[in-house]
């Protein structure tokens, strides 16, 4: 039914890449460095592993614009939250 | 998400053929069966809302007074008929929620959202029509679950609609448990069918608009409600998601919003104010939605700036969201914060003030037919204009430390909700009313219970600028407390009479609504002679609503198009200089 | 129904009373020209018979014009009102000259500690009075306000000052009396059941008076 | 009598978001998941920047490896479920139940687990109000290796792991029935929404979770 | 609609929905049993040494409480007239048999008077009805803080009012506190049997209709903490027991 979309991607190998990133986070969290490091490796790596996930499994790699647009339209709703209520904080 | 998996044909199929009254009335899939339900619903609690107003204006208007047959509220409410200021409390926070969730919002969102959008698109029904019937049905409950508040030990929640943490989070400020505990569950199961609602309404209106239906061929109203159901997608989730958080503080103890365990109350002020400032436009878009389809009909007109209004409805969509902390102006957040949320809640008066002026272009030089619908379009023009203005002097965050929770602010929700989007409610209401029931409401009914709404709504809510500017404060049980607010009590007891008069005034309607349903004049297919795709099949539409789905040919307002002698051309009437639209609505 | 806004007694009042002021102008004109407007479109404009309205679709120009000038107006009010606002209610606003108020909101009273004669607070000759706040006139005032249970708002109206109280939070304010006399306080934000009686009364007494009461509580209070 | 339009997906393809309705709709509902997953997981990064004494070092208090494995589990479900829907796009029935049935057994493994870990959590004196008083980690907290209090931190960290299990409960369930479904020979390459709709739910989800694993367990 | 909404909590009130207690009488059937015998305790409690000061009460902005004292309002934490102490509540603690007990069918009363409760310390019997007044022109708000009972917080805006609320567990002692006025404490001792007192002004307190038995009896005083003795009375007999505090 998904003509726009002939040969599929190697699920498998998203799958093994998952994986392999979710074992660099396990190792990453446990290293000695400064806090601030790990938390950036981390959410990048989260972010990235999101992303795999979004784009392959979800197929956005494969929908037209009209699709992505929806499935990115929330995203800066849910930062504008969090960071206008973090200013309470950082000054 | 079984439900959205089951193939739409067999959903529409199994409906073709005579239905038993069960699943035609009571559990049916029909969009516009649905709608009627929402319309009796919200009606209902409209009246409950405004019984309960009555009962606060009474305490407000002649305190320390027995309220006539109050005697019969048990002493826990009212002891010899005189309020308890819990109860009063209770009151205030019912009478908001009341009327923003099970009111306003259903009437505009539920009602015309469902009734109006296929009709007026072209389509059978909506995308997902069990989900449509889920999202009724998953509401009654929710009511059901806020009535009961009243009736448990304890009273209802009292914390104001705003149920600010942490008075709302321990009972033991309050008293209220169990009562605070309905309050939110019954939110979040609300929340659920709206997010359903909205999903259908989105779905619907980007793939089932007819052939020749193209984005900037849609009515004011479809895009308004399209807005408002991105906004009610996005928004109400914040709510539930905080509701559940309020609710875990009541119940199993977890400390979200207490700050004696590192807990954060601002951090719900921010969540609800983050749902609750796009649920000010949910409330007031479809609004400006309807008005502009009426004033268009009522002038004779083209809608003046078609385009300007679609981008400023998008704006204020999109504005809607970067304004929240304007309602925290007071509450100690970062003031620099302050600042910027007051310049872009300036900013959000200019979309505003688009629509305003182009709603007067579409009157200018037109042929203004003033029937029921039209003068309540007017008369919401004229109110929403003076909501408006107030709010510019509460943008000011500097000036709202002086009106900050005084009636000023209580003014300005009124004339927006009520004079705003109320009004525009009783216009659309007797505009598809024939569509709805196949019969024309009293006209003669109808003028009496505009004037008289009109009259003394401005009589009760316009006073209550001028003792707001005097520093009266809102929610206050008993003002004469206060030296410096016995001087207005006078102007109290104005409002209050004001306000059952008005009250009262709604009896007209209430007659007017059951009686033409039953023996109203029959309605033609187009008594109004609109454009709208609604108008092109019988009254009240079939279940499919057209037999073919019919074609489209121009945009929602030609009216007095030089083409034609009568002084309108329906969407989907076909010229000889008209094509048929091809199957493809896709922009180009 | 008047639009003047009450006496005032405090150096912020006029300034917040002035920006009312010129809002109100503004909105004023708008609310005549609009409601003027379409009272008289629906006169000019009724319906009569054989006459067809004129075929429009609107006219950029004038699309322009009424986004244009209500932007600029907006734009120009909120800068007007951002600067008094950070003097009032920026982080670090209140002037170092001013008297330190110790004050407690609790369901559904208001506790004033006063730092008696050696300037200090958290000293041993401190007191509290209860609902009763004295401060001397032409003499800015900085008030370190906590709330012990929920959130309460402390608003005095002829001062125009107002700000939530949120337990946890706290807020300090600062304002600068200008009239002596009795004005009332008010809690503006629901606190519960009592909140219509949480009210308490600040007494502005000339600098030396002031002195003299100062010096009179505080010998009570060491007394004790 | 109906619209064509809805009638045959084909002609709805034309139309508007250039997919089905079901599609089209779950995406919509995902927008609106996001929305709560958001009031959640952004009142955490709130409420922990606000008073970061409160959280305890990862695998203090929460156990790391159990929930590794769990995440293990939750990427595994969904390159099953993935699989599930390569299947029936070639129309291979028989890889399309199975892989259905893989997904819904490690879906409900994922449940059970963490199932597990709240027992744990609980019996050694960690809920959602914070330390059991008297508890093993009371004790712990008393001698100043955990926080003092973890009230907010049991709080956040119980509504957000629950809340996301919820849905898990969900997902399987609404599988199970598109499970069925796929028994009874429902779903073809010419026609599986039901198929695709779930999966992208299901991959939702297990999206959230590599976010909540991140910055409730690793961070 | 306002008839409907009432006439519901009505309905819902009748079926104990309603929180308030119209008239609903627990333990009715209690009241049927008769005394369990004619034995009684009578003592004094004594207070040795200075009695600490009470604080003075700033009532400023309460003219009306201010009016009912003449000289100005002490709050009254140790009241000792005469070396006797007052507001010391006395219980039976253990010894009495198998109830069921006579239930005290007349409510117990706790007056709001010049801005303070009288009686200052209460006692009452599980279900019995609690008699809340307010003789001040003013509004009071009642908020009891039980642990493991049902709490309530009630309010009493107008002079005259009176409220009535039960406890369903016995439990020693619940405070009570008023918010409008942060120094009014009072507290109430409730015990599923009938055998308790209160010390008067006067220090005395009296525990009547008793049967013949050897009863552990505690004396609890809000700041000066508690007293315990054991009494044995043949039936009819009447004992005498003596507490003593000291600051």
């Amino acid at each position: 039914m998904e003509v726009t979309q002939q040969k599929h991607p190697n699920y498998v190998g998203v799958w093994v890449g998952l994986a392999v990133l979710t074992l660099l986070e396990l190792g990453v969290a446990f290293l000695g460095w400064s806090k601030l490091v790990i938390i950036l490796l981390l959410v990048g790596l989260a972010l990235w592993k999101a992303l795999l996930v979004a784009l392959y499994y979800m197929h956005l790699r494969f929908e037209g614009n009209r699709m992505r647009i929806f499935a990115i339209a929330p995203l800066p709703l849910a930062v504008i939250i969090v960071i206008a209520v973090l200013t309470e904080f950082v000054w | 998400m079984a439900t959205s998996a089951v193939p739409l044909e067999q959903a529409v199929h199994s409906e073709a053929h005579e239905l038993p009254f069960i699943r035609k009335y009571i559990f049916s899939t029909d969009h516009k069966i649905i709608g009627i339900q929402f319309l009796l619903f919200s009606l209902l609690f409209l009246l409950l809302g405004g019984m309960l107003a009555g009962m606060m204006r009474w305490q407000l208007g002649f305190p320390d007074a027995p309220m006539p047959v109050g005697t019969i509220l048990p002493e826990t409410m009212a002891p010899d008929g005189i309020l308890l200021p819990e109860f009063y409390n209770s009151l205030v926070t019912m009478h908001g929620t009341f009327m923003v969730f099970f009111a306003i919002m259903p009437l505009l969102v539920g009602v015309f959202g469902n009734y109006l959008i296929p009709l007026k698109i072209g389509a059978p029904d909506m995308a997902f029509p069990r989900l449509n019937m889920a999202s009724f049905w998953i509401a009654v409950p929710a009511g059901i679950l806020m009535l009961a508040g009243f009736f448990v030990e304890g009273g209802h929640a009292a914390a104001g609609w705003t149920a600010y943490a942490p008075l709302s989070a321990d009972p033991e400020w309050t008293g209220v448990s169990t009562g605070q505990q309905l309050w939110l569950l019954s939110l979040a199961i609300l929340g659920l069918s709206s997010i359903l609602g909205a999903t259908n309404y989105i779905s619907t209106i980007v793939n089932l608009r007819a052939p020749g239906m193209t984005w900037f061929r849609l009515p004011l109203s479809i895009w308004a409600l399209f807005i408002t159901a991105i906004l009610v997608l996005l928004a109400i989730p914040i709510l539930s998601g905080a509701a559940i958080m309020l609710f875990f503080d009541q119940t199993i103890g977890t400390h979200f919003f207490d700050p004696t365990d590192g807990g954060q109350p601002l951090l719900w002020q921010h969540l609800f104010w983050y749902f609750g400032h796009p649920e000010v436009y949910i409330l007031i878009l479809p609004a400006m939605g309807v008005v502009s389809d009426i004033i268009a009909n009522g002038s004779r007109k083209p809608v003046f700036g078609y385009h300007s209004m679609v981008y400023a409805l998008i704006a204020i969509g999109f504005l809607g969201w970067i304004v929240w902390g304007h309602h925290m102006f007071q509450s100690g957040m970062n003031p620099t914060l302050g600042t910027a949320f007051m310049i872009s809640t300036m900013l959000i008066a200019v979309p505003s003030a688009i629509k305003v002026f182009n709603w007067m272009g579409t009157m200018w030089r037109g042929n203004i037919r003033l029937h029921v619908p039209m003068l309540h379009s007017v008369a919401f023009v004229a109110m929403f204009v003076i909501g408006g203005l107030s709010g510019v002097f509460m943008a000011s965050n500097t000036f709202d430390i002086y009106i900050h929770d005084t009636y000023f602010i209580v003014a300005h929700i009124h004339y927006v909700l009520f004079g705003g989007s109320l009004f525009a409610i009783f216009g659309a209401i007797t505009f598809w009313y024939p569509k709805m029931f196949g019969r024309m409401m009293n006209s003669l009914l109808g003028k009496i219970h505009f004037w008289l709404t009109f009259v003394f709504f401005n009589l009760a809510f316009f006073p209550m600028h001028s003792i707001g500017l005097g520093g009266h404060m809102r929610r206050l049980y008993d003002p004469s407390q206060y030296q410096f607010l016995q001087p207005m009590q006078p102007i109290n007891k104005f409002i209050s009479i004001s306000v059952f008069l008005l009250l009262a005034s709604q009896i007209f309607f209430v007659i007017n609504f059951i009686m033409s349903w039953f023996n109203g004049r029959k309605a033609p297919e187009n008594p109004w002679e609109d454009n709208g795709l609604e108008w092109s099949t019988p009254s009240p539409p079939p279940h499919g609503n057209w037999d073919k789905s019919p074609a489209v040919y121009r945009g929602p307002y030609e009216f007095s198009s030089p083409l034609v002698e009568e002084d309108f051309l329906p969407q989907y009437r076909k010229l000889e200089t008209d094509e048929e639209p091809v199957a493809a609505t896709r922009e180009t | 129904m008047s639009w003047i806004l009450p006496p005032s007694a405090s150096t912020f009042a006029a300034q917040i009373d002035f920006i009312y002021y010129v809002i109100l102008v503004i909105t004023g004109i708008a609310f005549v020209v609009v409601e003027a407007g379409l009272i008289w479109f629906v006169i000019k404009y009724r319906a009569r018979p054989g006459r067809k309205a004129y075929y429009t679709h609107g006219n950029i120009t004038a699309e322009i014009v009424w986004t244009t000038i209500p932007a600029v107006t907006v734009v120009m009010i909120g800068l007007m009102s951002g600067g008094l606002w950070n003097e009032i209610k920026g982080r670090d606003s209140v002037p170092p000259d001013a008297i330190p108020f110790g004050v407690k909101a609790e369901q559904f009273e208001w506790t004033f500690t006063y730092r008696g004669l050696d300037g200090e607070l958290g000293t041993a000759d401190d007191f509290s009075l209860r609902n009763q706040l004295h401060i001397p006139v032409n003499q800015p005032v900085a008030l370190s306000i906590t709330s012990e249970d929920v959130i309460h708002a402390f608003f005095v109206p002829a001062f125009r000052v107002k700000q939530d109280i949120v337990p946890g939070l706290g807020a300090t304010i600062w304002f600068e009396a200008t009239e002596t006399g009795d004005f009332e306080i008010a809690c503006a934000e629901l606190c519960g059941l009592g909140h219509y009686r949480m009210r308490a009364m600040v007494t502005v007494h000339s600098a030396e008076d002031y002195q003299q009461w100062v010096t009179s509580q505080t010998t009570v209070a060491l007394a004790e | 009598m109906a619209h064509p339009a809805v009638m045959r997906p084909p002609v709805q393809r034309e139309i508007g978001a250039d997919v089905y309705n079901e599609k089209l709709g779950m995406w919509v509902f995902l927008g609106s998941e996001v929305m709560f997953f958001t009031a959640l997981i952004g009142s955490y990064i709130i409420l922990r920047v606000g008073a970061p004494e409160a959280w305890a070092d990862p695998n203090e208090i929460l156990a790391v490896p159990i929930t590794a494995v769990n995440t293990f589990l939750l990427i595994c479900s969904s390159v099953t479920m993935v699989k599930a829907f390569a299947s029936v796009q070639e129309d291979n029935q028989e890889a399309l139940k199975w892989w259905l049935v893989a997904t819904v057994i490690i879906g409900a493994a994922f449940v059970g687990v963490q199932m597990y870990e709240y027992s744990q959590l609980v019996h050694e004196g960690f809920v959602p109000s914070g330390y059991v008083p008297g508890s093993e980690l009371a004790e712990r907290a008393a001698h100043g290796e955990l926080p003092a209090s973890v009230g907010i931190y049991g709080s956040s960290f119980y509504t957000m792991t629950g809340f996301h299990g919820f849905h898990v409960s969900a997902g399987v369930i609404c599988l199970s029935f598109v499970t069925w479904k796929a028994f009874r020979g429902k779903y073809s390459a010419a026609d599986h929404r039901g198929v695709e709709v779930i999966g992208l739910y299901w991959h939702f989800v297990d999206l959230v979770w590599i976010i909540l694993f991140t910055i409730v367990y690793l961070i | 609609m306002r008839r409907l909404i009432a006439t519901t909590v009505l309905a819902t009130l009748a079926c104990g929905g309603g929180g308030g207690d119209a008239g609903t009488s627990d333990g009715g059937g209690a009241a049927a049993v008769a005394p369990l015998g004619s034995a009684s305790i009578a003592g004094v409690i004594n207070f040795e040494g200075a009695p600490p000061a009470n604080p003075t009460i700033d009532m400023a902005e309460e003219p009306d409480c201010v009016a009912k004292y003449t000289d100005g309002p002490i709050d009254p934490i140790v009241v000792v007239n005469d070396g006797k102490l007052a507001n010391v509540y006395v219980r039976i603690v253990s010894g009495l048999p198998e109830g069921p007990y006579p239930m005290l069918s007349e409510p117990a009363v706790i007056d709001q008077d010049g801005c303070l409760y009288h009686p200052r310390v209460l006692g009452a019997m599980v279900g019995q009805s609690i008699e809340i007044r307010n003789s001040d022109p003013m509004l009071h708000n009642i908020k009891a803080i039980p642990t493991e009972n049902r709490g309530f917080n009630i309010s009493q805006p107008r002079e005259g009012m009176t409220t009535t609320r039960r406890f369903r567990v016995p439990e020693i002692m619940i405070p009570l506190e008023c918010n409008v006025h942060g120094w009014m404490n009072a507290y109430v001792g409730v015990t599923d049997h009938p055998y308790f007192a209160t010390s008067g002004e006067d220090g005395t307190f009296a525990i009547g209709g008793l049967p013949a038995g050897t009863y552990q009896l505690e004396a609890w005083h809000e700041t000066l903490g508690t007293r315990t003795a054991e009494v044995t009375i043949s039936d009819g007999a009447s004992e005498t027991v003596d507490f003593s505090f000291s600051g």
